[in-house]
């Protein structure tokens, strides 16, 4: 098997997991690690179109590859953004629950608007 | 004269992958994890530093040659920092 | 005899053995863990793939600065970890779940393994236009992220901006405008300080090193600026800077200069080359080099700013 | 020549990943770390090694790049190390 | 078709609409403080000024008008492209941002003695930054491209749930994040399949090379999946009313009229635009039975809610329904497609306008009467009168009464469901209709009951009549003239073949 078909049945198998974990995980930070896995599969695959695109004396179609890069700074730019929220909601509350039934039960009193704390 | 380098290279290299093994041995098999440091830095400093030496040889430029000195160099730098810090929070029983 | 298929099969079995980890891992530290060294294989499946450009950028956020991102994130909740995040699912949910998954990867699978033969590629396109507007780039990623897909560009450094926002905008309001928490413990160990005065400045020379050969050579303005960002990072965690206030003129400044300045050119360009985002071929790589410096900079800035978070503690000066 | 050194990348990455099964095992997280770091520097060995035998330009940057940011995470890990410590003494 | 791939006149104008809003947030950034507020108003009547003009240039040329970054053509190179929904979709994205803007000065000023804060500083920002992402997603013409806005629209909508700072709209920021990043992967997967199997981006080339071929179909369900989950189409509704809901209400208005519109017009442009080379029976009869499943749910689950904003968040997801059946109704070169396309483009911006009039509203009695509970209203109408008009009149158009806008779109709907024989589609639009009837009552009928009611503080008449002329625009919609129809058609890549 050639790189890039391994790379893109890996990139597959990536997407799979983190799919897997992304519905199923009630942490955030896990559901986070698993979007992170299938954004990496996803690279993987643009990887492979890039290398497959080898042509006119370039060893990779230079197009997908710099969309990777874009698309890495972006994923980065997301997981810092997640991992705000999820810290600042462990120190607000004490816990990190997604599940709306939950906060439901438990109210907050302050009226519409206000800010910080 | 090449092939004196190829077999230098090959000594060598052939001496760093061992440390690397050794080390791994080390971190699966020994104790706990003061001993496990220990052979993680072996692997970290020796490996690293035999293989860069096999690769000299074979850059074909000064800046490729001091780039392998770099890396090794800050390698070992990294090493021996985080092993004296984590040693240090080990000794003081934080995990 | 040819090591380099095994070596290749070897590495995707890691590579996805550590993906698997990561979601199977029970500990939610240890998970985090499995991750960050996944980031590190994935640095050598782009080199298999021919992409150091890529594989640069993988080690450098992948591998370094989202590293500390995660590790902070992990061990800060690792304290709260017994606390539940939710009812673990039921097992009919848990084999929708996984057939869902394993349906989505079959068919990506089936998928790219079929793709056409011969391959649509823009690779002989973008080779025969580098004199022309790519500018004598060498390094035809550059020349498409800064030239051919410059709105692109332009645009995810805007997205880097809100982001950083969007962190300090979970903050207090009464700690508006002031500084971040610190990275580091108030009394760093001296192997620390040490270390951070060894790396950050080599780390510099080497970012800009990396940035400067980018016009050419794999590099280029977010790998360089990642590693300035990453050396900014190890001096704070040693404490031998804090991170700045949030409302310093000079931070505000550095953090759109980047997209400014490529907005200002992109601007210029309607006169000067007939097109918004025409660059003159005369000073096309001048211009290009100098729009890319604003980016280094403002990538050096946005990164560690994102990990340091919201900003913290009182905001009178 | 280059078969070998390839061989030799192999090698050293296929090592370090039985050192993962550190990851899997625990028991402290420092352990964890540990594996981590060595996988670290096993990479860099591995790639300076695949640059030399298959002459990809760029291929030492990464490797570069990887050894500059080698203690960056153990780095981050021993800082909270110490936050979680002045806690419990509070 | 010859492809658009090179600058037309008015070109320029399509790189003004994204980068005058981009430069208000850098500018917003740089100086800080109360000039945020300041940029972002300022901004307003220029972007409001561009659209016009683009509107003007499209209608002028009765062709899309075509700008290639760079002087560089696709597929190398990037082009933007507005044809008349893009035209129409920046002049409303242009009205509610500045409705939005001038609404939001009371809660979101800088206050004295303070020289920025928190929320002022980030809300300014954030609303300049969905309109350029907005913008760029209607007069986008690249894919990847298209991915970028649309993060960029994640990464300016989210902090905007979370702006009070309170532990359940940091909870429900989180989950729309994480749904938000779902979808744009899954989206991005799509892309990175089409580009393998064309090597191009740009959507009037690839309208030509597309096959009905397995990667396709992947591209295509990939991709569409991602854009359902960023629309909050059921049953991936889940984030959506705890996020709109909670957010402030000038926040609520953009997020709910505006922001769940721009993945909607992505998948418009994905099947009408990019695949209609695909046979599209079958996509659109998935989509359909989605999009009825959500009128009935939502509006079900919205005639069960306590607190008014809930209500209305709710409301959305069911109003988002409608939307979806714009693909049975309008997708493939039917005689009748150009019916089903008109009532699709006309809910779309009836639901933007009576949403939007509907947060405004029921934010000025949150502030008003200090909670949003339904079963406080008593005796509410009387006391505050136009907003309680505003409320009923936005109720009008999303029951859809003539002779609102509401009642033009579905009427739309009808004819075609009835001219296409899929009759089967009339009955979610008319059971839709009834329940929406119903939970408009249960904010109404208590609220003109006879009962005292105290208020904290009266609203501010300016902002009554903010929301009270969007609620009257999106009344005047069903008077549109058949020349806005035309209109809605130039660049539509069937309307040669399906034109009646």
């Amino acid at each position: 098997m050639t790189p890039p078909v391994l790379a893109g049945l890996a990139g597959a198998a990536l997407v799979g997991f983190g799919l897997y974990g992304l519905i199923l995980h009630p942490h955030p930070l896990r559901k986070l690690l698993a979007f992170n896995l299938i954004g990496s599969g996803v690279f993987l695959v643009f990887g492979i179109v890039a290398r497959r695109g080898a042509a006119a004396g370039l060893p990779f179609d230079p197009v997908p590859q710099a969309m990777v890069i874009t698309g890495i700074v972006v994923a980065f730019a997301a997981s810092a953004l997640a991992v705000a929220l999820i810290l600042r909601l462990a120190a607000v509350s004490g816990k990190v629950t997604l599940d709306p039934e939950a906060w439901a039960k438990t109210p907050s009193t302050r009226p519409d608007g206000g800010g910080g704390q | 004269m090449s092939a004196l380098f190829d077999l230098f290279s090959f000594a060598a290299i052939g001496a760093g992958v061992f440390f690397f093994f050794a080390g791994t041995v080390g971190l699966i098999r020994f104790p706990d994890s003061l001993t496990r440091l220990h052979a993680l830095s072996k692997a970290d400093n020796l490996g690293l530093g035999l293989i860069v030496l096999g690769l000299l040889p074979r850059a074909d430029s000064a800046l490729a040659a001091f780039k392998l000195v770099l890396i090794w160099a800050l390698v070992l730098a990294s090493g021996a920092s985080t092993a004296q810090l984590i040693g240090r929070a080990l000794r003081r029983g934080q995990k | 005899m040819s090591v380099l298929p095994i070596l290749d099969v070897g590495l995707a079995f890691l590579v996805v053995g550590l993906a698997a980890w990561t979601v199977a891992a029970r500990n939610l530290f240890a998970s985090v863990v499995g991750y960050v060294a996944y980031g590190l294989l994935l640095a050598l499946v782009w080199i298999r793939l021919y992409a150091p450009d890529v594989a640069l950028t993988e080690a450098a956020v992948g591998g370094g600065v989202t590293g500390v991102l995660l590790i902070t994130a992990g061990k800060r909740l690792g304290a709260l970890e017994k606390d539940e995040a939710g009812a673990t699912p039921a097992l009919a949910l848990k084999i929708v779940a996984g057939a869902l998954a394993l349906f989505v990867a079959g068919a990506l699978a089936w998928v790219v393994v079929t793709l056409p033969d011969p391959a649509p590629t823009l690779a002989p396109a973008a080779a025969a236009a580098a004199d022309g507007p790519g500018a004598g780039l060498g390094n035809p990623i550059t020349a498409v992220l800064i030239s051919y897909r410059s709105f692109d560009t332009m645009l995810e450094k805007v997205v880097l901006i809100l982001a950083v926002i969007g962190v300090w905008s979970v903050g207090a309001d009464s700690a508006w405008g002031a500084a971040p928490a610190p990275l580091g413990r108030p009394q760093p160990a001296g192997a620390m300080v040490l270390l951070a005065q060894i790396l950050a400045p080599i780390g510099a020379l080497i970012g800009v090193h990396i940035f400067w050969v980018g016009a050419d050579a794999p590099g280029g303005a977010f790998q360089g600026g990642a590693l300035l960002a990453a050396m900014w990072m190890a001096a704070m965690m040693a404490r031998l800077t804090e991170p700045p206030r949030i409302d310093a003129r000079w931070l505000r400044l550095a953090l759109v200069a980047g997209p400014a300045v490529f907005l200002v050119i992109g601007f210029a360009g309607l006169g000067l080359a007939g097109d918004f985002f025409a660059f003159p071929p005369a000073f096309a790589k001048p211009l290009i080099l100098f729009i890319e410096t604003f980016m280094v900079l403002s990538i050096a800035v946005a990164l560690p700013l994102l990990v340091a978070g919201p900003p913290n503690g009182r905001s009178a000066r | 020549m280059n078969e070998l050194l390839l061989a030799a990348a192999g090698l050293i990455v296929l090592t370090v990943a039985v050192g993962l099964a550190r990851i899997l095992r625990g028991p402290q997280d420092v352990d964890r770390l540990m594996a981590v770091q060595l996988l670290g520097t096993g990479g860099i060995a591995a790639l300076l090694l695949t640059a030399y035998a298959t002459r990809v330009p760029g291929v030492d940057d990464v490797a570069l790049g990887l050894a500059l940011l080698a203690a960056f995470t153990t780095m981050a890990f021993l800082n909270h190390l110490a936050a979680n410590e002045e806690e419990a003494d509070r | 078709m010859t492809p658009l791939i090179a600058t037309t006149a008015g070109g320029p104008l399509l790189v003004l609409a994204i980068l005058l809003p981009a430069a208000g947030v850098l500018l917003s950034l740089a100086l800080g403080g109360r000039a945020a507020e300041k940029v972002a108003l300022g901004l307003t009547p220029l972007g409001f000024a561009l659209a016009w003009l683009i509107a003007m240039q499209v209608a002028a040329a009765g062709a899309p008008l075509v700008y290639a970054i760079g002087g560089l053509p696709p597929p190398l190179g990037i082009a933007l492209r507005a044809d008349g929904i893009s035209a129409v979709m920046l002049l409303v994205t242009a009205i509610i941002v500045a409705a939005a803007g001038f609404y939001a000065r009371a809660k979101f000023a800088t206050p004295d003695g303070t020289a920025e804060s928190r929320s002022a500083l980030t809300f300014w920002i954030m609303l300049q930054a969905i309109w350029a992402a907005l913008n760029l997603i209607f007069v986008g013409g690249d894919l990847f491209n298209l991915y970028v806005a649309l993060e960029l629209l994640t990464f300016a909508a989210v902090p905007l749930v979370c702006i009070d700072g309170r532990p359940e709209t940091l909870a429900a920021a989180l989950r729309y994040l994480l749904f938000a990043l779902f979808g744009s992967i899954c989206y991005l997967l799509g892309v990175a399949l089409l580009y393998g199997a064309y090597g191009t981006l740009d959507i009037s080339l690839l309208s030509q090379r597309v096959q009905p071929e397995a990667i396709v179909w992947t591209a295509a369900a990939l991709m569409t999946a991602g854009l359902l989950a960023k629309t909050a189409l059921f049953p991936l509704h889940l984030w959506l009313p705890p996020a709109h809901a909670n957010a402030p209400a000038a926040a609520s208005a953009v997020l709910s009229g505006l922001v769940v519109k721009g993945s909607f017009f992505l998948a418009l442009r994905l099947w009408f635009y990019v695949l209609p080379a695909l046979p599209s029976a079958a996509p659109g009869a998935v989509l359909g039975a989605l999009g009825s499943a959500a009128a009935v749910v939502g509006s079900v689950l919205a005639l069960r809610q306590a607190r008014l904003k809930l209500l209305v968040a709710y409301s959305t997801v069911a109003q988002i329904g409608y939307l979806f059946l714009v693909f049975p109704l309008g997708l493939g070169a039917h005689a009748w497609s150009a019916l089903g396309w008109g009532g699709g483009l006309m809910q779309i911006l009836a639901h933007a306008f009576a949403k939007a009039a509907m947060f405004f509203s029921a934010g000025l009695l949150a502030e008003a009467l200090g909670h949003d509970q339904i079963a406080g209203l008593r005796g509410a109408a009387r006391a505050l009168p136009l907003t309680f008009l505003t409320l009923g009149l936005g109720g009008l158009s999303l029951m859809g009464l003539p002779p609102s806008g509401g009642f033009e779109a579905k009427w739309l709907m009808l004819r075609t469901s009835a001219a296409s024989g899929q009759w089967i589609w009339s009955l979610p639009i008319l059971a839709g209709g009834l329940l929406a009837a119903g939970y408009v009552y249960r904010i109404l009928a208590p609220a003109l009951a006879e009962g005292e009611i105290e208020l904290r503080a009266r609203p501010q008449r300016a902002r009554e009549l903010i929301a009270l002329a969007l609620a009257m625009t999106a009344l005047v919609l069903g008077f549109a003239p058949q020349g806005f129809f035309d209109f809605i058609e130039i660049g539509r890549p069937l309307a040669a073949m399906s034109a009646p």
